[in-house]
């Protein structure tokens, strides 16, 4: 009995015997039981590692994808950058991928007139339509010889970004790709740049400090790096001391051991203030600086005297730094406290207390640069001499210190050189629409004269067709009609270009002037690329992955869209773009793409093989390959290496030039191309210093549009921890959520004011005010809020969205929800790096409705 | 004449019915969110109502104890009624409830299926059957001895009836409703000793008033005189009495709230000055008012009785108000913002629909039973 | 046997419901009693760590799939002093969990109940819906669905020609009422409440049952937030709360809140 | 090759597991859909001509029960003494899983069927894995559990429950179940565990 039935068995159950195996694909892991240790989802759960671009922290992220549906978040664990955690903001995301108010389909505008007040009308279409009419818009230009008229806009970008913001421009022919970057913050590595020779954002090791000065920046809610900061902020107070140089009292602020509201636009006095402080007092750090000579008849800075010396050396001699004394004799011997009080409208105590706990506390002592006191007219000057402090305290490049970026080995896209024909060529020697390099925009990014991008002032190019006109445009991942200040130029600017293209995944102020409007993919949860960032001494490179499966016709903007276009190119005779972009192989199989879809992943993995192919290993993490990769997810620098920039900077003198020679050379070299010398481009420029002063961080005083009679009032625009940059006012979270920002109110957009310029104007909590400005005004409601600096209005930037969504706006298309602090801005440019300013730059009048 | 008045008056009460039952329509279907309730408002008008008319069950309750236990023959033409208006405004209170709760089916099975003895809801859930229970037989008894005179059961029955339900007005009524706002540590503005007097106390003022209004329309619509001059004058001392004790207490409350300089005091004292001004003077001067018109001579006759039993009614009905509004809206936390609670329109039109159904009953339970003309041979 | 039937007729209807999953649908036993050891769980919040992000309100929402308004976890913020000496605090708050909890004493049916480590949990099918609990509370931490939550979601309103309505996107990507629907909530309690009930942080029971740390914990972007059993002498929270000298909002009240708060949010050495 | 017959009796072990939850049509089509993978079943094992309902209704009858359970699915019922859930048995059970540090997250006894039948695929593939990577310390421990777990539990009740169900039913689908549970479990111990 038993054996028969033994062998019955073995005969059905030969089973066994004939490739089985394959139930196991069917049938997750396990069923009845749960990991214990682990986290135990649901069957069919699963977290995809991808990267979070809500500011550009860009930390690594994971995604919880539960039956198709994307349902969690949490920071990437393997990031040594964001260690596993992600904040607030990041959680926003889900809202914003499954915004109802996202577009499905292409679209195309059916009434011809543009303008604010407008409705496009649009109609759902094909994307072989769209793609086909833009193919022939295109086509056009290159066979009229004036592919200089297409222009290219983008906003943000992933790495991927060359595809189609460089390597499409320039071989239709153009040369007018508009980044964003200089509506972001191109200031604040102005000062790092012309003092130690990097022109970047920093990263601050917090864990090893002891003092931080933090000028105009709240990490803790926004930008650079919130995971990190927050993550270790709390801890790091037991062992450092943090003030917070911000008219409004931000949440770092509130996290602080000091807060000093200054006014705004005058962060540079104080900084040549502290400067001096740590200079008189002896308190600068020897080993980085250096001392005065042994045998020198002086001794000591003494405020008010100029130190001579016959050559360099002779009184006081540098280390790792260029020109103190210089710096001393040209700016800082007069900038004595008292004077800086007066500027600041700081108390004289709190300024010496804190520039001497700074002092003491060398070389762990760090001074932080934000968009505040840089992103102003002027700011540049601003962001240098708050950097600076870095070097006086020995914090630059050191443990406890502001430094650099870490190494990282992405692989940059073929040249397009060989598929640039003729009339590309011709097209491309023309010049670009945002004037970059004229006598009056020296915009000096990298020292190059012109050599970075004025973002707000492309409107100006447009409008007055100056140096040309632009037929064709196409713009992604942007929305410069809300981001921009003095935003109605745009408005104006978008109605005059015949042919306007927006990739985009909400309708957007931007949109509503479109000719073509195409669904994007969202960059969290839907796209594929990669970006670098870097915090905690490490430097990562994070995947973008497509977590889920897009639920509308969406495509990647940045790979997908320029592919199919260069398909429709291609159908009309003009190969050579989808011919570039056939050249970008999988490096795996070495296989060409021949789908927009293949083209994504295959230039991504082109990108980044040197970091995933063990073959080509440079450094850092080490993987196995593609798969491993794309799993984590995210791939780490090594470890930062200190101190080893001393002396090797790349600046003209290889040291920390506090007599900025480099700036020197980028200026007269900008002076010589216009035929004319250094002062003269100051004065053009709006600047105020003259002579050798132009070369040393100093102060300049803010530059503001109005009149105080007229407008009494300074604007302080900041950015709400629920930014994910202009894009989250559709979100429900973002609005029930936004008294987290201290000050504002939940489900209101609010103007704050102290209480005594609320008794002074008349204006009560929760009136419904308007704030005036010489080029604009919005509506909001009155806060009435003690942590705001008596004189100023601050407000956050966010919200007044006429077109973003449903929640986004009052009444979509037509009426804003709360007001867009960018209406009142005025456009005005810190123009020696191109910067727009947003800060200490506006002027208000409050009028209650 | 007589007719079109009482249908004008009829079609009144039965068009604000109607109104009522829409505003039950609606909450129905939308749920409460289309009250005025908040998260730290989450009771409104509904409970407000509730303890009014709660309070008045049982006074008036008392009031028939006192008819019939201590014999005071003035009074005997109100005895049935204030067992009716005892009855009703139990129904009503709980219909305000019923209108209160998210779930009421769930609600009737509280003291039923789901207990939990540890909560002063249980025990008054309790009350309303067994007093609402035993308002129904004492009804009854009512109705069968002025039916049948002779039998001297049904008043021995009425009687013994009207000696437990005494207690039980005052103990398991008026105490577990009380309690139940001064059991709440949360909230400290009930959360005092003197709450429960001042709760019963009012109940009381506010039941007597109800009579005197009855007893007054009666009169003038029905012709009836069912209060003598003796009666009037004794209610008339017994409001002075208790609208005393009520200013008394509602002063002693002030004099707490302003002087104590506790920050709920505070609050208190600021919501009673701005946002419940009107109420809050309606409350105080009501019961001035009420009083000075009861003092003077004539003030313990018609009409002037009957005015300052309005002016009683009102003046109480605003004090419920602020009882119940005020304990919830002063801030739980230092810097929390205070946040206002109005009634909107669907629950004042379903108070009042409650209101005008607790009236027609009243008409319905009074003339259906023919008990008008009973009563008159009965005298 | 009997029990056995009246299970298998539950999980029958819950299957007509169409909640069955394949998880759940082994589940037609109702739960054995585990031999797990009861404990008392505790949450201590390092109010120097926090810096009032919100992220623990906002992933508490995307958890537990909470209707926009409503939140289970909450914070009180003030705004002290004058300029230029202003502080700023700030306090997250949940569900206090307490030992002797208000809410529990006052409900009528027993909906709001103590679970056996310690969990304040609502019983949805039980409640009434009479926020005596909400009244009750002293630290305003429970809400009443006052209509059919997530109204939004519900709405078939399109933007306009190229966009969908929220209903429609909802159906596209197979949510439960709202797209981002988190089905794991559903474990324990209903994954989105009816109407006319009330609910509240439930310590994200359905993950500790996991040996999970509620989501806040989880996610808490300065990791200030530590969760664990006070009767076991091993765990972290036990030590934390001997290292400092913790606080708990209104112990003057008596409830025993288990939400404990170390150090200060405002680190400010110098008067404000 | 050895590797992919432990794999193919990871996968049988599996299957035969979901055999045993409650067959609702999510999981009776998953069954079939597994069935359909395991090539070489013969007929009586097809499950095209089984109606759903009356395998649902025979399942309720086995094993559920409206009044006595026919043929429990617990080990315990058979092992320990008054037939009583969660004896000293289904402990040893937990704790075997609890060494896997695995938590059993189905709503049932621990050493119900489905579970030790999981739990023993579990064993195998983890085993796989071991040998796979090289580790022949941890496979082979792996391995030794595996046996010990056959012995220390389903060797033990698998017969009562077979003759339980044979006598109970003339569902075929049951029938052929319990006996291909039977028949791999003991011939398993005969040919692969037998030193």
């Amino acid at each position: 009995m038993e054996n028969s039935n033994r062998r019955n068995f073995i005969k059905r159950a030969t089973l066994g015997s004939v490739g089985v195996a394959t139930s196991a694909m069917i049938l997750p892991k396990l069923k009845a039981f749960s990991q214990m240790t682990k986290n135990s989802l649901p069957v069919d759960s699963e977290w995809k590692s991808t990267t979070c671009q809500g500011c550009t922290s860009w930390c690594s992220q994971q995604v919880n994808v539960i039956n198709g549906r994307a349902v969690r978040v949490r920071g990437n664990a393997s990031s040594k950058v964001n260690m596993g955690e992600g904040c607030v903001r990041s959680h926003i995301s889900l809202q914003q991928v499954y915004d109802p108010d996202r577009i499905k389909v292409p679209m195309k505008r059916t009434n011809p007139k543009k303008g604010r007040n407008e409705d496009p009308q649009f109609v759902p279409i094909t994307w072989d339509e769209a793609l086909d009419t833009i193919a022939d818009k295109i086509m056009e230009l290159r066979d009229n010889q004036e592919t200089h008229k297409y222009m290219l806009m983008r906003g943000r970008y992933t790495y991927m970004r060359d595809l189609i913001y460089d390597r499409m421009t320039k071989i239709i022919g153009s040369p007018n790709n508009i980044s964003h970057s200089a509506i972001c913050a191109e200031a604040e590595k102005f000062g790092p740049y012309f003092t130690e020779g990097e022109w970047a954002y920093r990263q601050y090791d917090i864990k090893n400090a002891k003092y931080v000065l933090i000028w105009g920046a709240d990490p803790l809610s926004a930008n650079r790096q919130v995971a990190y900061y927050s993550a270790f902020w709390g801890d790091s107070l037991d062992h450092m001391q943090v003030a917070v140089v911000d008219p409004r009292l931000s949440i770092t602020a509130t996290k602080a051991s000091e807060w000093l509201p200054v006014k705004p636009g005058e962060d540079g006095a104080l900084a040549s203030a502290i400067a001096h402080v740590l200079l008189t007092k002896g308190l600068w750090y020897k080993p980085f600086v250096g001392d005065f000579a042994e045998n020198s008849a002086i001794n000591r800075f003494e405020a008010g005297k100029e130190i001579l010396e016959e050559k360099p050396g002779d009184v006081f001699q540098e280390i790792h730094t260029h020109g103190l004394i210089k710096w001393w004799n040209l700016e800082l011997k007069d900038k004595t406290v008292e004077w800086a009080a007066e500027k600041t409208g700081l108390s004289a105590e709190q300024i010496t207390r804190v520039a001497e706990n700074f002092g003491k506390a060398a070389p762990q002592a760090i001074s932080w640069v934000g968009g505040g006191p840089v992103m102003q007219a002027r700011g540049g000057y601003a962001s240098m001499a708050c950097h600076v402090l870095n070097a006086l305290t020995g914090a630059v490049d050191n443990e406890g210190g502001a430094l650099k970026a870490n190494k990282e080995y992405t692989i940059s896209f073929p040249s397009p050189n060989d598929y640039i024909d003729a009339i590309a060529k011709a097209g491309k020697k023309h010049k670009k629409i945002d004037h970059r390099g004229r006598k009056e925009w020296p915009v000096l990014s990298k020292g190059k004269s012109g050599g970075g991008v004025i973002t707000n002032n492309a409107a100006e190019g447009i409008i007055n067709e100056d140096p040309n006109e632009i037929k064709v445009a196409i713009a992604y991942f942007n929305n410069f009609a809300f981001s921009c200040p003095q935003s109605e130029r745009w408005e104006r600017a978008l109605s005059k270009i015949p042919f306007l293209v927006h990739c985009t995944t909400n309708g957007s102020e931007f949109t509503q002037f479109s000719d073509i409007v195409l669904p994007c993919s969202h960059h969290m949860y839907e796209k594929w690329g990669y970006v670098k960032s870097y915090a905690n001494g490490y430097r990562h490179v994070t995947l973008l992955q497509p977590s889920i499966e897009p639920f509308w016709d969406v495509k990647i903007e940045e790979t997908e869209i320029p592919w199919l276009l260069a398909e429709k190119l291609e159908k009309r005779g003009f190969s050579n773009l989808l011919d570039y972009y056939k050249s970008i192989k999988d490096p795996e199989t070495n296989k060409a793409p021949e789908t927009d879809k293949e083209f994504a992943l295959f230039s991504l993995k082109y990108a980044t093989q040197t970091l995933w192919d063990p073959n080509q290993y440079k450094g850092g993490d080490k993987f196995s390959g593609w798969d491993e990769f794309s799993k984590v997810g995210v791939w780490n620098s090594d470890p930062y290496p200190f101190r080893k920039r001393w002396g090797k900077m790349k600046t003209k003198t290889k040291k920390f030039e506090f007599f900025s020679e480099t700036l020197k050379a980028s200026l007269e070299a900008h002076a010589e191309k216009h035929h004319t010398d250094v002062d003269d481009i100051l004065e053009t420029c709006n600047y105020q210093a003259r002579g050798e002063k132009a070369f040393v961080p100093h102060y300049e005083e803010p530059l503001m549009k109005g009149t105080k009679e007229e407008f009494p009032l300074v604007h302080v625009d900041f950015k709400s921890r629920f930014n994910r940059e202009g894009r989250s006012a559709n979100c429900t979270w973002y609005h029930e959520l936004k008294d987290l920002d201290p000050g504002d109110n939940a489900n209101e957009d609010v103007a704050r004011l102290n209480p005594i310029d609320a008794k002074k104007y008349n204006i009560k909590d929760g009136d419904r005010i308007k704030l005036v400005s010489p080029v604009g005004e919005i509506e909001c409601n009155a806060k009435i809020w003690e942590g705001n600096r008596p004189g100023t209005i601050s407000k956050c930037y966010g919200q007044g969205h006429w077109a973003y969504g449903k929640v986004a706006s009052e009444e979509f298309g037509k009426k804003p929800r709360g007001g867009n602090n960018n209406v009142i801005i005025p456009a005005e440019y810190d123009r020696l790096s191109g910067a727009t300013a947003f800060y200490g730059t506006t002027r208000v009048k409050v009028v209650k409705i | 004449m007589k007719n079109i008045k009482s249908i004008i008056w009829y079609s009144c009460l039965i068009a604000i019915l109607l109104l009522g039952i829409y505003g039950v329509i609606v909450q129905t279907i939308e749920g409460h969110a289309v009250t005025g309730i908040s998260k730290q408002v989450p009771w409104g008008i509904y409970i407000a109502a509730f303890t009014f008319f709660i309070g008045i069950s049982a006074g008036s309750t008392i009031i028939s104890f006192i008819i019939h236990v201590f014999k005071v023959e003035h009074l005997k033409s109100i005895e049935f009624k204030t067992i009716a208006v005892g009855l009703i405004s139990l129904v009503g209170a709980v219909l305000f409830l019923i209108a209160d709760v998210g779930n009421p089916i769930r609600m009737m099975k509280v003291p039923i299926i789901m207990r939990n003895t540890s909560s002063v809801f249980f025990y008054s859930s309790i009350s309303y059957y067994i007093f609402g229970g035993l308002l129904v037989y004492q009804l009854v008894n009512y109705v069968r001895a002025i039916k049948n005179p002779k039998n001297e059961k049904f008043r021995r029955n009425a009687r013994i009836l009207a000696i437990i339900l005494f207690p039980l007005a005052m103990g398991i009524v008026l105490v577990p409703d009380g309690a139940l706002f001064s059991f709440v540590k949360a909230r400290e503005f009930w959360n005092r000793p003197l709450l429960l007097p001042h709760f019963a106390n009012a109940a009381l003022v506010s039941a007597v008033a109800v009579m005197v209004v009855i007893a007054y329309i009666s009169e003038k619509i029905e012709k009836v005189e069912l209060l003598n001059l003796s009666a009037k004058v004794l209610i008339g001392y017994m409001l002075i009495f208790l609208v005393a004790g009520v200013l008394f207490l509602d002063l002693f409350d002030i004099l707490v709230l302003r002087y104590s300089e506790k920050p709920e005091g505070i609050e208190a004292w600021k919501a009673l000055t701005n946002e419940h001004l009107v109420f809050f003077l309606v409350n105080i001067l009501g019961l001035v008012f009420a009083g000075i018109l009861l003092l003077i001579r004539k003030g313990r006759e018609f009409p002037n009785l009957f005015y300052s039993a309005i002016l009683i009614i009102l003046a109480i009905s605003a004090y419920r108000y602020n009882l119940i509004i005020i304990g919830q809206e002063i801030p739980l936390f230092k810097g929390q913002n205070v946040e206002l609670y109005f009634p909107t329109l669907i629950e004042i039109y379903i108070c009042a629909g409650v209101t005008s159904f607790m009236t027609l009953s009243y008409h319905i339970l009074i003339g259906k039973l023919k008990i008008k003309s009973i009563i008159k041979n009965n005298i | 046997m009997e029990n056995k039937k009246n299970q298998r007729r539950d999980f029958l209807k819950k299957a007509g419901l169409g909640l069955a999953t394949i998880a759940s649908v082994s589940a037609f036993s109702s739960p054995l009693p585990t031999n797990e050891e009861k404990k008392r769980l505790a949450m201590i919040v390092d109010l120097q760590k926090c810096t009032g992000c919100g992220a623990c309100t906002l992933v508490c929402k995307n958890e537990n799939n909470v209707q926009d308004g409503v939140f289970w976890a909450n914070k009180i913020c003030k705004t002290e002093g004058k300029f230029p000496n202003v502080r700023y605090d700030y306090i997250p708050t949940l569900c206090n969990h307490c030992d002797k909890a208000p809410c529990v004493k006052v409900c009528p049916t027993q909906a709001m109940h103590k679970d056996e480590n310690g969990i304040t949990m609502h019983d949805t099918e039980k409640c009434v819906g009479c926020r005596y609990c909400m009244v009750a509370c002293p630290y305003q931490v429970i809400s009443y669905n006052g209509e059919k939550p997530h109204k939004r979601w519900r709405s078939e309103e399109k933007l306009m020609v190229g966009t969908a309505s929220p209903k429609e996107l909802n159906e596209k990507v197979g949510g439960d009422t709202i797209p981002y629907y988190n089905p794991e909530r559903a474990e324990t309690y209903p994954g989105i409440r009816p109407k006319n009930v009330v609910e509240k942080c439930t310590f994200c029971d359905h993950l500790v049952k996991k040996g999970e740390k509620p989501r806040c914990v989880q996610r808490c972007p300065s990791k200030a937030r530590t969760f664990g059993d006070l009767d076991n002498p091993n765990d972290k929270v036990v030590s934390l709360l001997g290292k400092h000298s913790p606080f708990r909002l209104k112990e003057n009240l008596g409830t025993e809140p288990k939400v404990f708060y170390i150090r200060n949010f405002n680190p400010g050495k110098y008067p404000r | 090759m050895e590797l992919l017959e432990k794999e193919k009796s990871a996968s049988l072990y599996r299957f035969l597991a979901e055999c045993f939850y409650y067959p609702d049509e999510t999981q009776f089509s998953l069954i079939k859909e597994l069935s359909d993978e395991l090539i070489g079943l013969d007929n009586k094992f097809k499950l095209e001509d089984i109606e759903i309902d009356a395998l649902q209704i025979e399942y309720s009858r086995l094993f559920v029960g409206p009044f006595k359970v026919l043929a429990p699915l617990y080990g315990s019922v058979y092992l320990e003494e008054g037939r009583k859930i969660f004896g000293d048995s289904t402990m040893d059970v937990m704790d075997i899983y609890k060494e896997e540090s695995l938590k059993v997250d189905l709503k049932e006894p621990p050493d119900h069927i489905s579970i030790e039948l999981e739990f023993m695929s579990y064993l195998i593939s983890k085993e796989v894995e071991c040998i796979q990577c090289g580790n022949v310390e941890l496979s082979s421990s792996y391995f030794n559990k595996q046996k010990a777990f056959l012995i220390r539990h389903l060797e033990k009740w698998i017969d009562d429950l077979f003759e339980k169900v044979m006598s109970q039913t003339e569902n075929i689908f049951y029938k052929e179940l319990v006996k291909s549970v039977k028949d791999k479990v003991f011939n398993d111990l005969e040919n692969v565990y037998s030193n």
